[in-house]
């Protein structure tokens, strides 16, 4: 009987105890900046494109739901023609955003993302592309990379030296 | 010509009324409550602090389909669920809300709760067995069993209000208890009545006819709709009856100074009502056989040894 | 070591041509190939006659060897059973393995030897087609009674595309419907006793006590169970071929999904086994931060099981302080892994990240936070006279039986075991910690739920050390086969760039060989077994689960007593669906 | 065989073996650059280093270069050596310190040689921190990109460019940390064999422009085995697809075929796939008479039923054709009313050609016989332009013929450098006799431009001079003499002489002298083999299959006793007289076409049938040497798009269950066939219960590519013909060459991984090289007799001979835009000394009538083409190669 009594009792104490509940969606839960939400793909800090279309979160997602096609613009850059990630499949473990060597692909806070139907969860790349770096500001895989690309000449990407001349067999 | 007939209707308006709505009201209570003891909200979308829930609730019950399993025996199905609500309700009759307040105050009060919570089992008896489901059944057994058990020594914990008060009318019972109410002089009664009424009403820690983890739920889980709404309202119409009785029996009723007779009887059954959901939300739940035990070996005894120590003390009083 | 080359030895004096060869693995487990009519024998002088013998039978499967390319120095076989031993007095394991030769091989029963053997061999009959000769009763036991085919067989598609899409039409439904029937006499059971009919009780496939998808099918005599018969398999997803069919790396979403109350521990085991593999040692801070990880999730896996342990006997607000106490630990998890039950986030060689800025304040507030609760729960709960009336003495099993059904982690350490693979074969550093661990003699439902509420104590003071002697330095190895290599690097050496590149793409190129480097998971002791063939991809994935053996044993314990009883034993041996069915 | 110890375990392997092939043939994984089975070893990368041990006693050792030392006997290495291990990784951070930081961005990526071997030698971690060397790229052509900052400096490419492909334009410059690969200037490499750079630089520094404008990862390509159809070799090729196109042409090793090489006409000529010529619906003619337009199946079948049930129905075949379509077509109209398509000296020619197969004394020899040829005549070819791989072998024959003075010098075969520097120049013998020159003509020691009478009355000579049996040329000059019996010398002194031939010069009697050269030479006890060139890549399988030549089909037409043409993947008026076409397709009331592409004869049809490329359908070609191969189906084609053979079954409702059904069915018709049957296993073939993937097991986007239509993935497509499915799954284990989807094995991921598919590298592949030889010669015949009187000339008339470009000559290469974009411009060749008889000089405008057809075309003086012919570039101009040799008025145009 005083078991019960103690329960009880116990039990009428969190009548003074701060309530947990989060009154979403009047209130938005704290998410940390680690979270894999709703992906997006990220502009470098010049405002281009990041995704150089390498296919290596597409061949890294688990379940495949990651599409896309490289396409190149005048200027020898690479893009993604298509991006289609169909979230219908996604299981949000990260592993693309693991993958991608130019910080492009970014899985963020934000899960609000139900639809009724799950046609609508296939989303394009004008639906994923952001205006931000996100996560990784700073980063411009060109800068790194020596391929010479619009505005970017060879040895001009970071820890270059100006091409040789071939003419030449003097060092 | 008013007071025979005018004043009873008034009353009886006014008992349904307030009863009817309080065990809506008991829906919302309950969930609020639990919430509390659980660090969460409950119910709050629907209207001020949810106060409209059980609007919503009702709405939605009453919009359910009819359904009516194939396999089950139709007219004893459908007729159950009535039964239980029916037998509350009677109960009701005998129940003093304030001096006068009661829809008739026959000197047989106790008596006729008795006979009308014993009818009120074969409601959940024959839910159990006409739904035609196993879980059903057993939940159906495991109510009557509990009847069985728990009738006796609820019966018998009540004696000693009647002894001391020396009337099964509920009126003159609260009328005794001006000087002292009877939870001092009679706790164990109140205990045991307690227990019985939390066994009465199948409330944990003695729910085993509808055990949601082990029978899914019980005698009731084929019912749907409004059939299973009256279930539901029987049920909350139980906890007030009994919070109610415990209130007159055992807490003076409508006693008390400042505040009228009747918001006296609500604060005090309102609180009884609180326990009910503080047991709720704290305890765990009994077995069945460890149900059946409690009650023929611990509470029929202790009510037996109260009722004699009663008596005895009547007795010598006298 | 020396023990083990002993074992090997003992067999081949002892049995002579039985015994086909040894083989080495990458675990060190000594592996032993026996021929397939000596088995029973063999398997019968472990168990038994040896000196300290080896009880318990820990796992048994089969491999599909027939497109197996590495497999120089073992007998041909075209599928293997394995049998894998543990001696708890050697503190030392054995690998029995039979070779077998046909399409549908068979192979002698050892469920005279063990009891639990018969799960094991009708899941290994269910999935691979073999026979074993002298089973009770060889039916399946994961899919329904109506599949064609036996899965785990490399002629076995994995994915729904290479069949039709699944339709149901009313013809098909009634024949599926049929074949679920119960028919008691097929289980050895009778209808009626000399003065009662038994009532047979369908206890799920939904039902809430179950807390998911699994059929208990009831023989009951009143309310009493005369026996019991347990229907599984409704929540198999076929993560062991999954494993076949994803590198080795992008299998570790998939681990999480195992045991989905204890996240990263699914990952420990299966990254520990593939580690060992490829020869990887992970760095220092890496295992403490496994350490910390592995162990906060313990935590809220053994949360979520004392909340649904006391709901399911009826008390219904401590769930939901547990879980609300899980969420505080979720608050961790998600801010370290980004993840929540499912973290992904060990990696092979490493986790995925370092720590966060400010993980100390985060893991300072929860271990401060936790013991008061704990306190509270246990004078509410556990010292409860109907939690202990409903549990103390219900289910019980003495330590031999729970060896008998191989019975592991918290529930063997009930019955009076003192065996924490974290104590008795440390791994990832648990040996620098301290920490206790709970024993208690009755092997009851109740005893069973007071280790548990201790092992989070315990935890609770490992994440404590791990919080004040966090080592500095790299959280992934240097090591060529940590995929992926460090992050950082990758953004600007080309030489890690690459490494990378095929690391996500290809997969790591594991070296062939097999290892299964079990832990003690919060459901007991957890392991993969992988079978390498040089491959991106496993050739096999076992996983071997706490909550399929301790399920197993579930009619055995509950007999003669109330259906309720039922329910507080489910409750008390904390599995998990997906642990279960896989 | 030689017995080595590799971490003192014994191994048998190859006697004159270097260690670097003979540990991968043994199947261990020992990294390298430099060192290609077809390249041999120079030693320049210094990757594939081990340790080696005097004897067993030695634990030091010392590390040498796997490729540069002898597999001698008794050799004590280690592989896996700390020390050996270490060197390895040096090396290859070594090579990254310039490396660009591009993987995302290089179309090597996931095949690439260099990835493969970092990973292989574990190197991850770099510690150099300076800046890294830079080039400028340079443009080489439609074909190939270059990205010069990638090269590692292994030479591979240079030395298959110019060594082994005898290029001429292509180099390294510069010196020590700076050597460039490239071309002195911008400009499209001029070897027709430019695209297997792609294949050999171990790096991304040569990859494909043309797989670059639809780039995908090598783990998204759906791949099955097939078999180029741009010429009559039946190169092995890998076609990759992704979502719905071709993607890129690669290399498939088919030891006895094409090796590991491709020309380039195969590798970019596949863009006629993805092509919007492309039909891909059933079209029939509007009531109106005046339009195609597309139609339902089930309407364009009842409609050419109903024809063919009503009218006197004729079917022409195609040389493009697989052997099943053409098959199914005979097996719908009847063996006596088909007709191969083809105009009848071609026919006559293909005719002969097999016939003297069927009973040469000299063998028939596979591509690789060729390249171990250690004398070669070329009788009226221009190899490099209408066999390209021929020609290459030819060039590998003449470089191999002095190995054996190498090896007698001590230097064995495998050393490359050293073996070149001591065969310097020097060649095996060859003559060519052709009517213009050819690339081969450099490296020739006897070169001959006349016209193709006298190319015949050569090879008469030269057959009488090796054996004065053959038959006698009659007035023969003594200057042609002494140059038959330089020939004859030349050929005599060898043991594997060669004789390559073919119908280009329209010319039965060619053939004749060619193979009674060859028959001279077997008499002369010389393992002799005999070659023909067929002009397309089923030439020979439509041969075997008989029926009429062109003209007897508007015979047929014309006189009334047949009013329905079925016309079977045929642009008629490229195989024939323009004419002679028209009158056909005006006689015939009914007009059917099943075909992949629209052309001329398309467009006049009254239904079509849209029909599977060799891609998209299965098929079997048979090559030149009358070698059977597969082609498997890639990709699944659009709706309606599926093979001839199927339209065919469908329309004569004997529908084949698949290509199995129909072959067996085809057997047992024309005996001839039997091989077909074993080229590849049967549709119902499974290696341990499964089928062959198609997919790499990595394939990505599985639930992704088709979500924009509908999320819920279909399953996935049957194939009801092959072994193979649509799909990931399946068997990856050992399976026959033929059936081989890719060659990927786990760390292989560059098309170097076909060493594990090896018996041993270089070698046969495991089980066999694919295809079956139909033809067996049974070494019956006698010399062919008739030798050719010289022509006469013909006053104000010229002899117009086809000039055959490897880019723009083939029908559906020329469709490929970057093939196109090399082929060239319509001109007129003229010997100097008829321009100036002509008074013309470059560009002026000459019209010439030739086969019906008048052209005007710029004249371009080319000093190689013979006095008194007239050279027209065939496919580039609209006379078709089959009407030529043939007499044409040529008059300067007079302007105004």
């Amino acid at each position: 009987m005083w078991s019960h009594l103690r329960t009880l009792w116990i039990v009428f104490l969190h009548t003074f105890q701060k309530r947990v509940t989060v009154q979403y969606p009047d209130v938005k839960p704290k998410i940390p900046p680690r979270w894999r939400g709703r992906i997006v793909l990220s502009r470098d800090p010049d405002g281009k494109e990041r995704c150089v279309a390498c296919y290596l979160c597409s061949v890294a997602c688990p379940v495949g739901c990651i599409t896309l096609q490289a396409g190149e613009d005048e200027t020898g850059r690479r893009y993604p023609k298509l991006f289609r990630i169909n979230f219908s499949r996604c299981v949000f473990c990260g592993l693309c955003e693991e993958a991608c060597p130019t910080c492009a692909i970014q899985l963020t806070p934000d899960f609000e993302m139900c639809e009724y139907k799950r046609q609508n969860l296939v989303y394009e790349k004008e639906h994923l592309l952001i205006s931000g770096c996100g996560k990784y500001p700073g980063y411009n895989f060109y800068n790194v990379a020596g391929l010479a690309i619009g505005g970017k000449g060879k040895g001009e990407a970071e820890h270059e030296t100006p091409p040789v001349d071939v003419r030449s067999l003097m060092l | 010509m008013w007071t025979e007939i005018g004043w009873p209707l008034v009353v009886v308006a006014g008992v349904l009324f307030v009863v009817l709505n309080l065990a809506a009201v008991l829906i919302w209570m309950e969930r609020r409550l639990l919430a509390l003891w659980q660090d969460r909200y409950g119910p709050n979308r629907v209207g001020i602090f949810g106060v409209l829930q059980p609007v919503a609730d009702m709405v939605k019950i009453f919009f359910k389909e009819d359904w009516v399993p194939p396999f089950a025996d139709k007219v004893t199905f459908v007729m159950a669920p009535a039964i239980i609500v029916v037998t509350v309700l009677l109960s009701f009759v005998v129940v003093p809300f304030a001096p006068g307040v009661i829809v008739t105050d026959i000197n047989i009060g106790i008596l006729f709760f008795l006979a009308m919570s014993s009818l009120g089992v074969y409601s959940l008896a024959l839910a159990g067995w006409a739904s035609n489901n196993k879980y059903s059944l057993i939940g159906g057994m495991r109510t009557t069993a509990q009847m069985l058990a728990y009738e006796v020594f609820m019966g018998l914990s009540m004696m000693g209000v009647v002894i001391q008060a020396g009337s099964f009318s509920l009126t003159e019972i609260v009328e005794a208890q001006r000087g002292l109410w009877y939870c001092i002089p009679q706790c164990v009664g109140l205990v045991v009545f307690f227990v019985a009424g939390l066994a009465e009403t199948h409330r944990i820690p003695f729910d085993l006819p509808e055990a949601e983890g082990e029978l899914v739920a019980g005698f009731h889980s084929e019912y749907s709709g409004m059939k299973f709404g009256m279930f539901f309202v029987g049920e909350y119409l139980g906890i007030t009856l009994i919070s109610s009785l415990t209130v007159a029996m055992f807490f003076g009723g409508w006693l008390g100074p400042w505040l009228p007779p009747v918001l006296w009887f609500a604060i005090k059954t309102l609180i009884v009502l609180c326990l009910f959901i503080l047991i709720r939300a704290s305890l765990p739940r009994f077995r069945y056989d460890q149900l059946i035990e409690i009650g023929w070996k611990y509470m029929l005894p202790l009510s037996l040894v109260n009722l004699l120590v009663t008596g005895g003390v009547v007795l010598l009083m006298r | 070591m020396a023990e083990s080359t002993n074992i090997v030895q003992d067999l081949s004096e002892r049995f002579g041509g039985a015994i086909l060869g040894a083989q080495a693995t990458a675990d060190g487990i000594p592996t032993v190939w026996v021929e397939a009519g000596q088995a029973p024998q063999v398997l019968g002088y472990l168990k038994k006659d040896v000196r300290q013998p080896y009880k318990m039978l820990w796992d048994l499967t089969a491999i599909d060897e027939r497109t197996r390319v590495h497999r120089s120095g073992q007998p041909a076989s075209d599928f293997t059973v394995v049998y894998h031993l543990i001696s708890f007095d050697r503190n030392s394991d054995v690998r029995v393995k039979v070779p077998l030769k046909g399409e549908y091989p068979s192979v002698p029963s050892v469920t005279k030897l063990w009891q639990n053997a018969n799960w094991y061999e009708r899941e290994a009959y269910d999935m691979f087609g073999l026979k074993f000769e002298g089973h009770p009763h060889l039916v399946r036991l994961l899919m329904p009674p109506t599949w064609e085919g036996h899965p785990l067989r490399k002629e076995h598609p994995a994915r729904a595309t290479e069949m039709a899409p699944f339709t149901l039409p009313d013809d098909k439904q009634d024949r599926e419907q049929e074949a679920l029937r119960f028919v008691p006499e097929e289980w050895g059971m009778k209808r009626h006793s000399e003065d009662a009919d038994y009532m047979f009780l369908n206890l799920g496939p939904h039902h809430p006590g179950t807390h998911g998808i699994i059929r208990i099918i009831l023989q009951l005599d009143g309310e009493e169970i005369v026996d019991s018969v347990l229907d599984i398999g409704y929540h198999h997803r076929g993560a062991e071929k999954m494993g076949e069919r994803q590198s080795w790396h992008s299998y570790i979403p998939y681990t999480d999904r195992i045991d989905y109350l204890a996240g990263v521990l699914n990952n420990l085991a299966y990254v520990q086994s593939v580690e060992a593999m490829a020869g990887i040692q992970v760095p220092d801070r890496a295992k403490v931060i496994r350490v910390m990880m592995s162990e906060l999730f313990r935590v809220i896996s053994h949360c979520v099981w004392y909340g649904t342990f006391v709901q399911d006997l009826g008390a219904m607000s401590p769930l939901l302080y547990l879980f609300n106490d899980r969420e505080k630990a979720f608050g961790i998890i998600e801010a370290v892994c980004g993840g929540r039950m499912h973290p992904s986030w060990f990696r092979i060689g490493g986790v995925a990240h370092d720590l966060p800025n400010g993980w100390q304040k985060l893991i300072k507030d929860f271990v401060e936070y936790m013991p008061s609760r704990l306190d509270g729960y246990e004078k509410a709960m556990l010292k409860n006279q109907i939690i202990k009336k409903r549990t103390v003495g219900v289910g019980a099993y003495t330590l031999e039986e729970a060896l008998e059904w191989g019975i592991t982690g918290p529930g063997l350490r009930a019955a009076g075991l003192q065996w924490d693979a974290r104590k008795q074969r440390p791994y990832s550093g648990y040996e620098n910690f301290e920490f206790d661990v709970p024993v208690f003699q009755n092997g009851d439902s109740y005893d069973r739920a007071r280790v548990r509420a201790e092992e989070i104590r315990q935890s609770l003071r490992i994440i404590e050390q791990c919080l004040k002697n966090m080592p500095e330095g790299p959280y992934k190895s240097d090591h060529p086969l940590t995929t992926p290599p460090i992050k950082e690097k990758t953004l600007k050496d080309i030489d890690t760039l690459i490494n990378h590149f095929l690391g996500v793409s290809w997969g790591p190129v594991i070296p062939a060989g097999e290892a299964c480097c079990p832990i003690e998971g919060a459901k007991g002791y957890y392991g993969y077994y992988c079978v390498s063939d040089g491959g991106t991809m496993s050739y096999r994935t076992r996983i071997r689960t706490g909550s399929f053996a301790h399920l197993q044993m579930l009619p055995y314990i509950t007999r003669g007593h109330l259906v309720a009883d039922m329910l507080a034993v489910v409750a008390s041996l904390d599995f998990v669906l997906a642990d279960l069915d896989r | 065989m030689a017995t080595i110890y590799i971490d003192n375990q014994p191994y048998e392997v190859k006697d004159g073996q270097n260690l670097l092939q003979a540990c991968l043939s043994l199947g261990f994984n020992v990294p390298y650059f430099c060192w290609h089975p077809a390249l041999q070893s120079v030693g320049a990368c210094r990757q594939c280093a081990v340790k080696q041990f005097k004897d067993e006693n030695d634990t030091v050792g010392k590390i040498v270069m796997a490729c540069m030392t002898p597999a001698a006997n008794g050799t004590r290495i280690s592989i896996d050596d700390v020390e050996a291990q270490a060197f390895r990784a040096r090396m290859i951070e070594l090579y990254m310190t310039n490396h660009p930081h591009d993987c995302p961005v290089c179309d090597e990526g996931g095949e690439c040689h260099l990835q493969d071997m970092t990973v292989m030698s574990g190197h991850n971690y770099r510690s150099y921190r300076f800046t890294k060397r830079t080039y400028d790229n340079q443009d080489l052509g439609p074909f190939i990109n270059h990205e010069m900052n990638r090269c590692i400096q292994c030479y591979r490419c240079t030395r298959f460019y110019n060594n082994y492909a005898g290029g001429r334009d292509f180099g390294p410059f510069a010196s020590h940390n700076h050597v460039f690969f490239g071309r002195h200037e911008d400009g499209a490499l001029e070897s027709e064999f430019s695209g297997n750079l792609v294949e050999i630089c171990p790096t991304g520094v040569f990859t494909d422009k043309t797989f670059k404008k639809h780039h995908s990862r090598a783990w998204d390509l759906q791949t099955a085995p097939s078999v180029c159809v741009h010429c009559g070799l039946g190169c092995n090729v890998t076609p990759g697809e992704r979502y719905g196109e071709l993607r890129r042409i690669r290399n498939r090793y088919n030891g006895e075929v094409n090796g590991y090489f491709l020309c380039d006409r195969g590798r970019f000529g596949y863009e006629f796939v993805n092509a919007e010529t492309r039909v891909k619906e059933p079209l029939l003619r509007d009531d109106a008479n005046t339009t195609l337009k597309a139609v339902s199946k089930n309407d364009a079948l009842t409609r050419v039923r109903g024809l063919l049930r009503d009218g006197k129905v004729i079917g022409i075949g195609s040389p493009r054709a697989t052997v099943e379509s053409n098959y199914a077509l005979r097996a719908l109209v009847g063996a006596e009313k088909f007709y191969t398509g083809v105009a009848k000296t071609e026919h006559a020619l293909t005719a002969t050609m097999i016939d003297m197969m069927r009973h040469s004394p000299a063998r028939v020899p596979s591509l690789r016989e060729i390249g171990e040829a250690d004398a070669v005549l070329v009788l009226g070819e221009d190899l490099t332009n209408v066999a390209p791989m021929m020609a290459l072998q030819v060039y590998q024959a003449l470089y191999r013929a002095m190995l054996p003075e190498a090896e007698k010098a001590g230097i064995p075969a495998w050393n490359d450098a050293p073996a070149r520097e001591f065969i310097q120049n020097r060649r095996g013998f060859m003559a060519i006799a052709a009517p213009a020159d050819t690339k081969l003509d450099a490296f020739a020691a006897v070169t001959q431009h006349i016209a193709p009478d006298e190319v015949a009355r050569l090879g008469f000579a030269v057959a009488h001079e090796i054996d004065t049996s053959a038959p006698v040329v009659e007035g023969l000059s003594e200057e042609a003499r002494k140059i038959a019996q330089a020939i004859a010398e030349g050929l005599k002194k060898a043991k594997r002489p060669l004789v390559i031939t073919g119908p280009s010069c329209g010319s039965e009697d060619v053939l004749k002298g060619a193979f009674n050269v060859a028959a001279a030479l077997c008499a002369q006890g010389a393992d002799a083999a005999l070659s023909f060139v067929m002009p397309e890549c089923n030439s020979m399988g439509v041969g075997l299959l008989g029926g009429g030549a062109l003209e007897d089909a508007v015979a047929a037409v014309e006189s009334g006793a047949a009013d329905t043409v079925v016309v079977l993947e045929n642009d008629l008026y490229r195989r024939s007289e323009k004419g002679l076409v028209d009158r056909l397709l005006a006689g015939a009331k009914h007009i059917v076409v099943i075909d992949h592409t629209r052309n001329g004869v398309l467009e006049r049809a009254e239904a079509v049938f849209p029909v599977a490329t060799f891609v998209e359908g299965d098929g079997t070609l048979v090559n030149n040497e009358g070698r059977v191969q597969r082609c498997i189906q890639v990709m699944n084609p659009q709706e309606f798009v599926q093979e001839s053979w199927r339209w065919l079954g469908e329309v004569c409702g004997t529908v084949w269950k698949n290509i199995d059904a129909l072959q067996a069915e085809l057997v047992k018709a024309l005996p001839v066939f039997a091989g077909i049957t074993d080229v590849v296993p049967g549709a119902e073939a499974r290696f341990v219960g499964q089928r062959l993937p198609r997919q790499p097991h990595r394939y990505s986007g599985r639930t992704s590519m088709r979500a924009n239509i509908n999320v819920h993935e279909p399953k996935i497509a049957e194939d009801p013909d092959s072994a193979f499915t649509f799909s990931m799954e399946g068997f990856r284990g050992k399976v026959p060459g033929s059936v081989i989807p890719s060659y990927w094995t786990p760390g292989w991921n560059s098309v170097q991984g076909l060493s594990n598919f090896q018996e041993e590298v270089g070698g046969a592949l495991c089980g066999g090289d694919p295809g079956v030889r139909l033809i067996a010669s049974d070494k019956q015949a006698g010399y062919a007799g008739g030798a050719p009187v010289k022509a006469e000339s013909r006053a104000g008339e010229k002899l117009v001979v086809a000039l055959a470009h490897v880019f723009g000559s083939d029908e559906l290469s020329a469709l490929s835009a970057p093939v196109a974009e090399r082929a060239p411009k319509p001109y007129m060749a003229l010997n100097p000394a008829d321009a100036s008889e002509l008074g013309v000089k470059d560009g002026d405008i000459v019209e010439v009538t030739v086969a019906g057809v008048a052209l005007a075309l710029p004249v371009q003086a080319r000093p190689g083409l013979a006095v008194g012919l007239v050279g027209v570039p065939v496919g580039v101009v609209e006379v078709p190669a089959a009407q030529l040799p043939a007499w044409g008025v040529v008059k300067k145009r007079i302007e105004g």
